[in-house]
């Protein structure tokens, strides 16, 4: 290897196409990027928008080869290629370890990049419209072509942390993602809100960061390696032979942590970059604020993509979670969606009702990864992102064509002037709603994978312990007896043990190395009932009753809040003439709603689910968590719209009870509200006990107001200052305070010091030895007796310690 | 009768040494501190020739050097007799005490 | 029946001896000369000056001659035959010195031309009193007998009191001359009194066979020891207030403020040089002949004398309104470092005591250019305001006189010891002879030095903030062209003498060497052994040894030029 | 000139200097720029050997590989020798090319010399920058102890004046104060000097069968000031790290590291001996501030590397809880200051405090990644840092004053300026794919991993992660600052600000692109060129930590 050797053609040929074509996919937004921050201001108002369009579009281009080559291959794990380019080489306990950018090929990362050169084809196109008016002018300079710079720099950013297969490299394209996001919210900058929203952002995930370092930490420490596949593999071995993490244990600020505990530490750690990048409690503050920026970003950073990566990473790291690790993400994501929903139901403002949904969405996500239902969470993603990213971009389309009212209460009847917002919205609103006919498998997005997370939860908390109940005796190590007894369950609790047994089947092959997972259906005939599996899980956490209730009542409110938002906007009757009067829609900006909307309609259930689910098998190969497949059987045998399922392994089936009427219930109270306009609502709003509970709500349960007061204040006005104070004061006036003792001392000795000038050290010395040097000089009087005194008794001093040393 | 012996010279000229000390320590006219000056070197003188005489190398190097001796002398109370002089001239005074400009 | 009488009276110098002798007496003759030109050419102070320089550069030719000389043949041992007690040696360390004293000499009297020529008339005896102090210092370093050292030091002395009151209209400087000479009396008579006590316990003068002897008494007790003790400290007294040395430098500052400045910049390096030296041939002696292990304590005593005088000197110096006083004081401390190596009383192997020698005569060389030029910056400053030397005198000076204020910086910078400027190697040199004697008490001087260093950076610096980063708008001044070459001379050797220090350090290193050669009385105890009385034999008898005295001087140099 | 190469670069500059003194008063600008020019030219040569070679053959296998040698006597005393040794290793090489850099464009930044407030003697002015220049790159190529020392003093005196002469209101507050400081740490390390010379002497004395030399082979008789030797001489090691040599009574090694650690910590500058930087920097002019951040702190770090714990491993390890402790408040505290402060320059100087505070962190465990992340750390920050000060210094010859409260809207006013400062500050937080983040990075993981690495540092898992907490108040005061400055409306006094100029740019542009590259492309730009040496120093290391070990054991 020899010094400064640059990467050459030779590392190129040994990629496959699939590599470079992902690779290109990342390259041609960043190429758009320099090409605009460059040369952005001469190419001029439409054009630079066309080329950052053009870029996204070669991206998509990319995303769709490899989509179709992926899901037309026979043997998806070939595909998967294992060459990387060796960054830097760090050295670990003496040896060499290097950090190597290599690419991720498997579906999660198929999808996503598709989903997301999609939405972000959709979303620049539409940014095209949204900024032709006035909307791109910062204090009235035309920022156009920044904002599509900054656009083509995060599509660069988000698609690289898509593909990296290194977590350190997924951690570096999470801060870019970070630092666009930053300047998009920031965008408006002449104004404070915006920039304080951006700053806040930036910091907010940097707090998560700082949990995310924690866990490169320990992954770096203890796994020695930073590629996510090795990771596992050496965090399954150590597990096995209770090595390496298992039977550390660090101290941190005197708190011992050993073992599973550090383990658990380690996922935590991953975790809390999520917390930040996702906005999970509680550090969901910043994603409100967020939606300071223009309204495209809010879709595609704020709904689609960018918040969307922390649960993509949990997705990632999930075969290093333990139980009480994923027993904390559970517990966060609850928390967070439970909150964030009761605040959106009072917001006035269309945007953050918007993004109060959007932290509720995300929140199920989390606690779907929490609970292991990996491929319904991912799911829940992916078909979020469609529908959200619409309605963003309809209320993207209301705002502009508002002139930027963004008050729903000045809104209304707006369906006649803006018909195709008006319904695409709709059926965004149905799609979060979870609209679908119960009991079939008709209906959104929404519909299937919120309810397959709610499925798992079920399970999780319900039936967990009892299905597993006979492997308490024998340590959860499969014999035949644990084995029938499993059998047994299987048919009374029949949801769940496909795919535990399914998944086990494979993921225990892939746990040993081997990638046969590509034919999961064959696996799945194979194994049933997997003992190891089992004892896996028997190990897990039960869910506590709560957890599974709070997001089945949340269920209902989701209806209720997003159809109070669609009905105050787009019906009802005019609130506000003027506002109402100039509303118009522009065709450049509907037809990417259109676009959206289809992929919401169709573009859900048949077309993502099933990847996800044979994905599952690899990348939810871990030593102590299981991942739970609600919908077993049904990527088994995927037809066009044919969701047909063996009946008893149906979620909506088992969830009927739960929530399968509860887009009905929510929906239609909104309506019955907000049917007469305000008054009904204003009325209920002053109600003695519900007036209390809606102020805390309209004041987001006081995060903020903590957070600047106590965090954030309390550093900058508190710590800061005090460490300036010590700094000028003490630091710098410690020597001061020894000059002035010497001179204390030198006065004590019958001499005035004419102590002055300027504080701090230099005139201190001065002071000190000037004090000194005073008594020093006492005896030099000008006195010639004194002198020869002195002499004299200095030289009879000195006779005297001659004498003393030589007589010694 | 007694004998008088070295010791005796000695003892005469370490009055005459701490004498002259004390003398150049009290003393604040500038002729006073000379004397005491002399008297130490006068001192010097005495234990020199004693010495000499007692040592019994039968050399007169003793002899000799207090004869330098008391021309040193000589030449340093010219001088500073000069000096004091001088002094007076800028002064009116040979109190030495009242040379104190220059201190600190 | 020997002893001085017969001594004199037998003693027929040869050519050889002459000319061994012949610096002193070119001295003496420039004495004469400038004493007695007046009364053929008039009292002109320039043509005075003019003849001191002549017979100063014949006094410098002949001392490079004889060193040239003795370089070659060793040691020579002086005026007298006898090779007891050597009365006075001419080897190459004093020589050397002569030689420093000759260009400071030269110096100092450019100075004085362009400074105070015009308007001082009484030229002649102002050139006496200098010449004369010169030679008295000249015969300080060149005796190991201690009436002779008694006389040389009288003999710069009594000039030196003079000159410092030569300004008669002026009360300070009546003043200091009084303190000056006050002081000086007390102290000599002290140390005659001290030298009876020693010449009545060993009979003799010759501080050879003093040290040879005194070994035995110093280990035994008694009252002996207490006796010899007291002498020897009496003498040593003598000798500290020639280099100023606390708690007898009180003479010092008040002596220096009040003189003339060039004669303050004579004194403040010369005289204390030459006690420096002086000192240091008799400790030599001592840790030669006597030992450490007699001698330790004295180590000790002087150890902790030159820590006290540089810290002293160096907190003595804050707050000095006056340049010139802060200067002295700053000189007392610079004699401080040098006294530090006067406490190597180590035997081991002799090089170390050597090198201690060696880097003292390094420092001396350099801090005479330093004071040279800096109390020669300070003397032109003086010449042009009136005599004013308050350290505000000096602000904006880079802009009034750049020729004043950069050598000014150089001597500050090197007195504070600060590379690029030669006074950092002089006292690498200095810490380099006190680790090499690798014992702890060595290194808490090197950690006292060091430390003096960071002191005396701050009163240095506030002499360069009020030249360079001050200005209250003073006017501009133009210079004598002979004062500013001097004084940038000086500065510029300064950084010459860093970058090319070699030939300085291996120069000092061998004429300490010479040190170390056999003394004649050495060769007389090697000769014991023939037992026979008789001069005239031992004269050729001393042929062998002195050879291989010389033998192993070759040595000497060859390792340690390479 | 090519066996004299680095001679050439260390002395050109002082020879346009010198030059440029007698040149018209028009003419000394460019002369003194030809002059740093022409030196960063030549530089760019030196590396040509390390370049492309194979890494083991470039860097040798042991400690003490170097390039470009040239060693000759320079002092011949009775017992010592002092030599003119200079050479260049992964270690300086690195540093080395990166003052020739900042040093030239400091010279361009100084090329409105004649609009400064004070703009007399640019003679003098230019003469004292290039003589600090050369006395920068002296330090860092020389090898025999005694020369490092000169040239680590010969900076002292021109910096002084840089600042105290052409400096702002309180400059000769801040000069006198940058020069007692450092003095006060180089005379601890005179002390050094001359103990570890003699001790190096018994050392041979000592152990005469241990003492032969790595460059003539031969058995080493004298003391020594050549600081390869000094660290690579078993003989010499030995007794450095035996717990039985002691110096006034203290044991010796840790003695010395840190007399010697006390001068560098001064420069670095660390925490309780920091204050000196903020005056000098808000005081100093802004080519001298970049300077100061860009070259001058990096000798603190230097200086550890190349001394401090190649020659006293021993007192490394006695020594590291404290300097971790130190380190890590130097991190968090400076990072606070800053966050407190209203100037501007403070703001940037308190961060420097704050990035050098990782340096010193990931030398104290002694690990490779920790080394190669605080040499990292310190080549990011001599290229961040400077553009920083820059940035400070061109709205400050625009607005005359530097409250980070009254400005604000600069990015509108200035949008070009505006992006570079984004980029210049993004860079310093640290942000992935800028230079600030690779150096802290490797210097966390060094440092957790040294936690794990054996029962020598327990509490480098608690330094670790507080180091970590850095990085939330980095992020803290940069992006309030870019808020208060560059974002918001932009106020009237400053609409009419003209756009940054093309001299300005030509100094932003480099280092911004370096930012980059150095973020992008870490390995070829940097580590390829001085990891080598830094494994053979930490080997050198671990091999004498455990033989003092095994004789403490046995």
């Amino acid at each position: 290897m020899s010094i400064a050797r640059m990467p050459s053609r030779a590392d190129l040929e040994t990629m496959g196409t699939y590599e470079i074509a992902l690779c290109l996919g990342v390259v041609a937004p960043l190429l758009m990027f320099v090409v605009l921050a460059f040369f952005g201001h001469r190419i001029g108002k439409p054009v630079s928008g066309w080329a950052a369009v053009g870029g996204v579009l070669v991206s998509l281009g990319c995303a769709s080869y490899v989509l179709v080559g992926w899901l037309s291959s026979p043997d998806q794990a070939a595909l998967s290629l294992t060459h990387g380019y060796e960054w830097v080489v760090l050295n670990i306990a003496g040896a060499d370890m290097p950090i190597e950018f290599k690419v991720k090929l498997d579906g999660l990362t198929v999808m996503m990049y598709f989903m997301v050169t999609l939405v972000s084809t959709c979303i620049f196109v539409f940014s095209i419209g949204y900024m032709a008016g006035h909307s791109d002018e910062v204090d009235g300079q035309c920022k156009f072509h920044r904002f599509f710079c900054y656009l083509s720099l995060f599509e660069f950013s988000m698609l690289g942390l898509l593909i990296s297969s290194s977590i350190f490299f997924l951690f570096i394209f999470w801060e870019l993602v970070g630092l666009c996001s930053y300047l998009l919210i920031g965008f408006y900058f002449d104004k404070k809100f915006a920039s304080n929203a951006a700053m806040k952002a930036f910091i907010t995930n940097r707090v998560g960061d700082f949990g995310f370092l924690l866990g490169l930490m320990l992954v770096f420490v203890f796994l020695k390696t930073f590629d996510l596949d090795q990771a596992a593999e050496t965090f399954r071995a150590q597990y096995a032979d209770g090595s390496g993490i298992f039977d550390a244990s660090i101290s941190i600020l005197g708190w011992q942590v050993s073992g599973m505990g550090l383990a658990t530490l380690m996922g935590i750690g991953l975790f809390c970059g999520a917390m930040g990048k996702s906005a999970q409690f509680p550090l969901h503050v910043w994603l409100p604020d967020a939606m300071a920026g223009p309204t495209p970003v809010s879709a595609l950073i704020h709904a689609a993509t960018m918040v969307a990566a922390g649960v993509y990473l949990v997705a990632r790291i999930f075969r290093l979670l333990t139980p009480d690790a994923q027993f904390f993400i559970a517990v966060i994501g609850c928390i967070t969606l439970t909150i964030t929903a009761l605040i959106a139901i009072v917001q006035v403002d269309i945007k953050k009702v918007l993004a109060y949904s959007t932290l509720s969405q995300l929140g199920y996500m989390i606690f779907g990864m929490g609970v292991g239902a990996w491929p319904a969470a991912l799911f829940h993603l992916i078909t979020h992102a469609f529908f959200k990213a619409m309605m963003f971009l309809g209320s993207g389309q209301v705002i502009e064509g508002c002139h930027h009212v963004q008050d729903m209460r000045r809104m209304g009847g707006l369906r006649k002037k803006m018909p195709v917002t008006c319904w695409t919205f709709f059926i965004g609103v149905l799609a979060i709603a979870g609209f679908g006919i119960p009991g079939t498998h008709y209906g959104l997005g929404g519909f299937f994978s919120k309810d397959e997370v709610l499925a798992v939860a079920y399970e999780r908390s319900f039936n967990w312990e009892n299905r597993f109940a006979s492997h308490a005796d024998d340590g959860g190590h499969g014999d035949d007896h644990a084995a029938e007894s499993l059998d047994e369950r299987k048919s009374r609790t029949g949801l769940m043990s496909g795919r535990v047994v399914l998944a086990s089947g494979e993921s225990d092959g892939a746990g040993h190395g081997s990638k046969e997972a590509g034919d999961s259906h064959a696996a799945g005939g194979s194994h049933h009932d997997d003992p190891v599996l089992a004892g896996i899980a028997l190990q897990q956490r039960v869910i506590p009753k709560w957890m599974f209730w709070l997001p089945i009542i949340i269920a209902y409110v989701t209806p209720f809040y997003m159809m109070r938002c669609w009905w105050m906007t787009f019906m009802g009757k005019p609130r506000d003439e003027d506002v109402y009067h100039h509303a118009h829609e522009s065709r450049l900006m509907y037809v990417p709603l259109i676009v959206l909307a289809v992929g919401t309609v169709f573009a859900s259930y048949f077309m993502f689910r099933p990847v996800l689910g044979e994905t599952a098998v690899i990348a939810t190969s871990a030593p102590l968590v299981v991942a739970v497949d609600g919908a077993a059987a049904a990527d088994a045998q995927p037809e066009l719209l044919g969701l047909s399922h063996d009946k008893d392994r149906d979620p909506h089936r088992a969830m009927i009870g739960y929530v399968g009427f509860a887009w009905v219930v929510g929906m239609g109270l909104a309506i019955l509200i907000y049917r007469q306009g305000l008054e009904l609502a204003e009325r209920i709003r002053r109600l003695p006990g519900v007036r209390f509970i809606h102020m805390c709500l309209m004041e987001k349960l006081f995060f903020d107001y903590v957070y600047d007061t106590v965090l954030v204040g309390g550093t900058k006005w508190v710590l800061a200052q005090i460490a300036r104070a010590i700094d000028t004061y003490i630091i710098d006036g410690i020597a001061n305070l020894l000059g002035r003792g010497t001179v204390r001392l030198a006065e004590f000795s019958g001499n005035i010091v004419d102590a002055g000038g300027v504080d701090g050290l230099v005139d201190a010395i001065a002071e000190t030895t000037q004090g000194v040097s005073d008594v020093v000089r006492q005896p030099q009087t000008g006195r010639i007796r004194n002198y020869v005194l002195f002499g004299t008794t200095g030289a009879a001093l000195v006779l005297a310690a001659i004498i003393a040393v030589v007589m010694s | 009768m007694f004998e008088i012996g070295l010791t005796h010279y000695l003892v005469v000229a370490t009055v005459l040494f701490v004498m002259g000390i004390f003398v150049m320590i009290t003393k604040r006219n500038a002729i006073g501190i000379l004397i005491g000056v002399e008297m130490v070197l006068n001192g010097a003188n005495i234990n020199l020739v004693a010495f000499n005489r007692y040592n019994g190398l039968g050399t007169i190097d003793g002899q000799m050097v207090s004869l330098f001796v008391i021309v040193l002398a000589a030449a340093e109370a010219a001088l500073a007799v000069a000096i004091c002089m001088n002094f007076y001239k800028n002064l009116n005074t040979v109190d030495v005490d009242r040379a104190d400009a220059l201190s600190g | 029946m020997s002893g001085l009488i017969a001594q004199i009276s037998t003693w027929s110098p040869t050519v050889a001896e002459f000319l061994t002798f012949s610096p002193e007496l070119a001295w003496a003759g420039t004495l004469c000369l400038v004493m007695l030109a007046p009364l053929a050419i008039g009292r002109n102070s320039r043509t005075t000056a003019g003849l001191a320089l002549v017979g100063l550069a014949v006094t410098a030719f002949f001392t490079v001659r004889v060193m040239g000389m003795t370089a070659a043949d060793g040691p020579k041992t002086g005026l007298t035959p006898d090779l007891i007690g050597g009365m006075l040696i001419a080897d190459n360390l004093s020589l050397f010195f002569k030689l420093i004293l000759l260009i400071f000499l030269v110096g100092v009297t450019i100075l004085w031309m362009s400074v105070s020529a015009d308007e001082e008339e009484d030229a002649p005896e102002f050139f006496v009193l200098l010449v004369g102090s010169a030679l008295g210092m000249a015969l300080m370093v060149s005796t190991h007998n201690l009436l002779m050292m008694v006389v040389a030091i009288e003999f710069a002395s009594l000039p030196s009191y003079a000159i410092v009151g030569f300004n008669k209209k002026n009360r300070e400087a009546a003043e200091a001359s009084l303190k000056y000479m006050i002081f000086g009396a007390i102290s000599a008579s002290v140390m005659l009194y001290g030298l009876s006590l020693v010449y009545g316990f060993f009979g003799t003068f010759d501080l050879a066979q003093i040290s040879a002897n005194v070994g035995p008494v110093l280990m035994a007790g008694g009252a002996n020891r207490l006796l010899v003790a007291l002498g020897l400290f009496c003498v040593f007294v003598g000798i500290a207030f020639k280099i100023s040395a606390v708690p007898f430098h009180f003479w010092c500052p008040d002596a220096f403020q009040g003189a003339k400045t060039e004669v303050t910049t004579w004194l403040s390096v010369a005289s204390k040089a030459a006690g420096l030296l002086l000192l240091m041939r008799i400790v030599n002696l001592f840790a030669q002949n006597a030992g450490p292990a007699a001698m330790g304590g004295v180590a000790v005593v002087i150890a902790i004398i030159a820590a006290v005088t540089c810290t002293v000197g160096n907190l003595s110096a804050y707050r000095q309104r006056s340049v010139k006083r802060m200067l002295a004081y700053s000189s007392i401390a610079h004699a401080g470092y040098m006294l530090a190596a006067a406490a190597i009383f180590v035997k081991a192997e002799f090089v170390d005591s050597f090198s201690a020698m060696s880097a003292v005569l390094a420092y001396v060389v350099v801090y005479m250019l330093m004071n040279l030029g800096a109390f020669g910056v300070v003397a032109l400053l003086e010449s042009k305001n009136g005599g004013d030397d308050s350290i505000g005198a000096f602000s904006g000076l880079i802009r009034r006189a750049p020729l004043l204020a950069v050598p000014m910086l150089c001597c500050l910078v090197s007195l504070v010891g600060i590379p690029p400027f030669a006074g950092f190697m002089t006292k690498w040199y200095l810490l380099n002879a006190l680790g090499e004697a690798n014992q702890g008490l060595y290194w808490a001087l090197v950690v006292v030095i060091v430390f003096n260093t960071l002191i005396s950076l701050w009163y240095y610096m506030r002499v360069v903030v009020q030249m360079f980063l001050r200005d209250d708008d003073q006017p501009a001044f133009a210079i004598p062209i002979s004062g500013a070459l001097l004084v940038n001379v000086c500065g510029l050797m300064l950084i010459v003498l860093m970058i090319f220090s070699n030939p300085l350090k291996s120069h000092s290193d061998q004429y300490a060497s010479d040190l170390f050669m056999p003394t004649a009385s050495e060769l007389a105890k090697a000769r014991a052994v023939d037992s026979t009385d008789d001069p005239a034999e031992l004269g050729e008898l001393a042929e062998p040894g002195e050879l291989a005295a010389r033998e192993d001087s070759r040595n000497l140099r060859g390792d340690h030029g390479g | 000139m090519d066996q004299h190469l680095i001679s050439w670069i260390v002395f050109l500059p002082l020879i346009a200097g010198l030059v440029a003194l007698f040149v018209p008063r028009e003419l000394v600008k460019w002369v003194a720029l030809l002059g740093s020019g022409a030196t960063f030219l030549l530089s760019l040569f030196a590396i040509s050997t390390f370049w492309g070679g194979d890494a083991s053959g470039v860097f040798g296998d042991a400690y003490g590989t170097l390039h470009h040698v040239e060693r000759a006597s320079w002092i011949t005393g009775k017992s010592f020798t002092i030599e003119y040794f200079v050479g260049l290793d992964g270690l300086s090489l690195p540093l080395f090319v990166l003052t020739t850099f900042v040093s030239l464009l400091a010279c361009l930044a100084s090329f409105n010399f004649d609009s400064w407030k004070i703009n007399k003697g640019i003679k003098a002015y230019f003469f004292l920058f290039l003589m600090l220049e050369t006395g920068m790159l002296g330090v860092f190529v020389s090898l025999d102890f005694f020369l490092f020392y000169v040239f680590w003093e010969v900076m002292l005196l021109p910096m002084y004046f840089l600042i105290g002469v052409w400096g702002g209101a309180r400059r000769e507050y801040a000069a006198i104060k940058f020069f007692i400081f450092t003095l006060a740490g180089s005379v601890f390390m005179l002390v050094g000097l001359v103990a570890m010379f003699f001790y190096s002497g018994n050392a041979v004395a000592e152990y005469p069968e241990l003492a032969t030399s790595y460059q003539t082979g031969a058995p080493l008789v004298t003391g020594t000031f050549d600081l390869i030797e000094l660290s690579t001489n078993d003989a010499i090691q030995k007794y450095f790290s035996d717990s039985a040599t002691t110096l006034l009574g203290l044991r010796f090694a840790p003695m010395m590291f840190i007399f010697l650690f006390i001068g560098f910590a001064i420069k670095l500058p660390c925490f309780p001996v920091h204050t000196w930087l903020p005056d000098a920097h808000v005081e100093a002019p802004t080519p001298v501030s970049m300077i100061l951040a860009g070259v001058l702190l990096k000798m603190g770090g230097y200086g550890f590397l190349r001394l401090c714990y190649p020659i006293f491993p021993t007192g490394g390890h006695f020594w590291a809880s404290t300097l971790a402790v130190i380190a890590v408040i130097s991190i968090l505290y400076g990072a606070l200051c800053a966050m407190a402060q209203t100037d501007f320059k403070k703001l940037v100087a308190y961060s420097s405090i704050s990035h050098m505070g990782y340096v010193l962190l990931g030398i104290c465990v002694m690990t490779k990644t920790g080394f190669q992340g605080a040499m990292f750390q310190m080549i990011a920050h001599g290229v961040s840092s400077p553009m920083c000060f820059f940035l400070v210094g061109v709205i400050y010859d625009r607005a005359h004053h530097r409250e980070i409260n009254r400005f604000g809207g600069l990015w509108l006013s200035m949008p070009r300026y505006g992006s570079m400062a984004t980029l210049g500050f993004f860079a310093s937080l640290g942000l992935p794919g800028l230079c600030g983040f690779i150096g802290e990075v490797y210097v966390l993981l060094g440092v957790f991993e040294a936690g794990n690495s054996g029962p020598m540092f327990p509490w480098a898992y608690t330094a670790a992660i507080c180091a970590a907490f850095g990085v939330v108040l980095t992020a803290g005061y940069v992006l309030w600052l870019i808020q208060r400055v560059y974002l918001g409306e932009v106020r009237e006094e400053y609409k009419g600000f003209p756009e940054a100029t093309g001299r300005e740019m030509l100094i932003l542009a480099p280092l911004g692109a370096l930012c980059i590259i150095f973020g992008v492309l870490p390995k070829q730009t940097v580590f390829d060129f001085m990891n080598g040496t830094l494994n053979l120093i930490v080997d050198q290391i671990n091999g004498v930590t455990q033989m003092a070990l095994a004789a403490a054991g046995g």
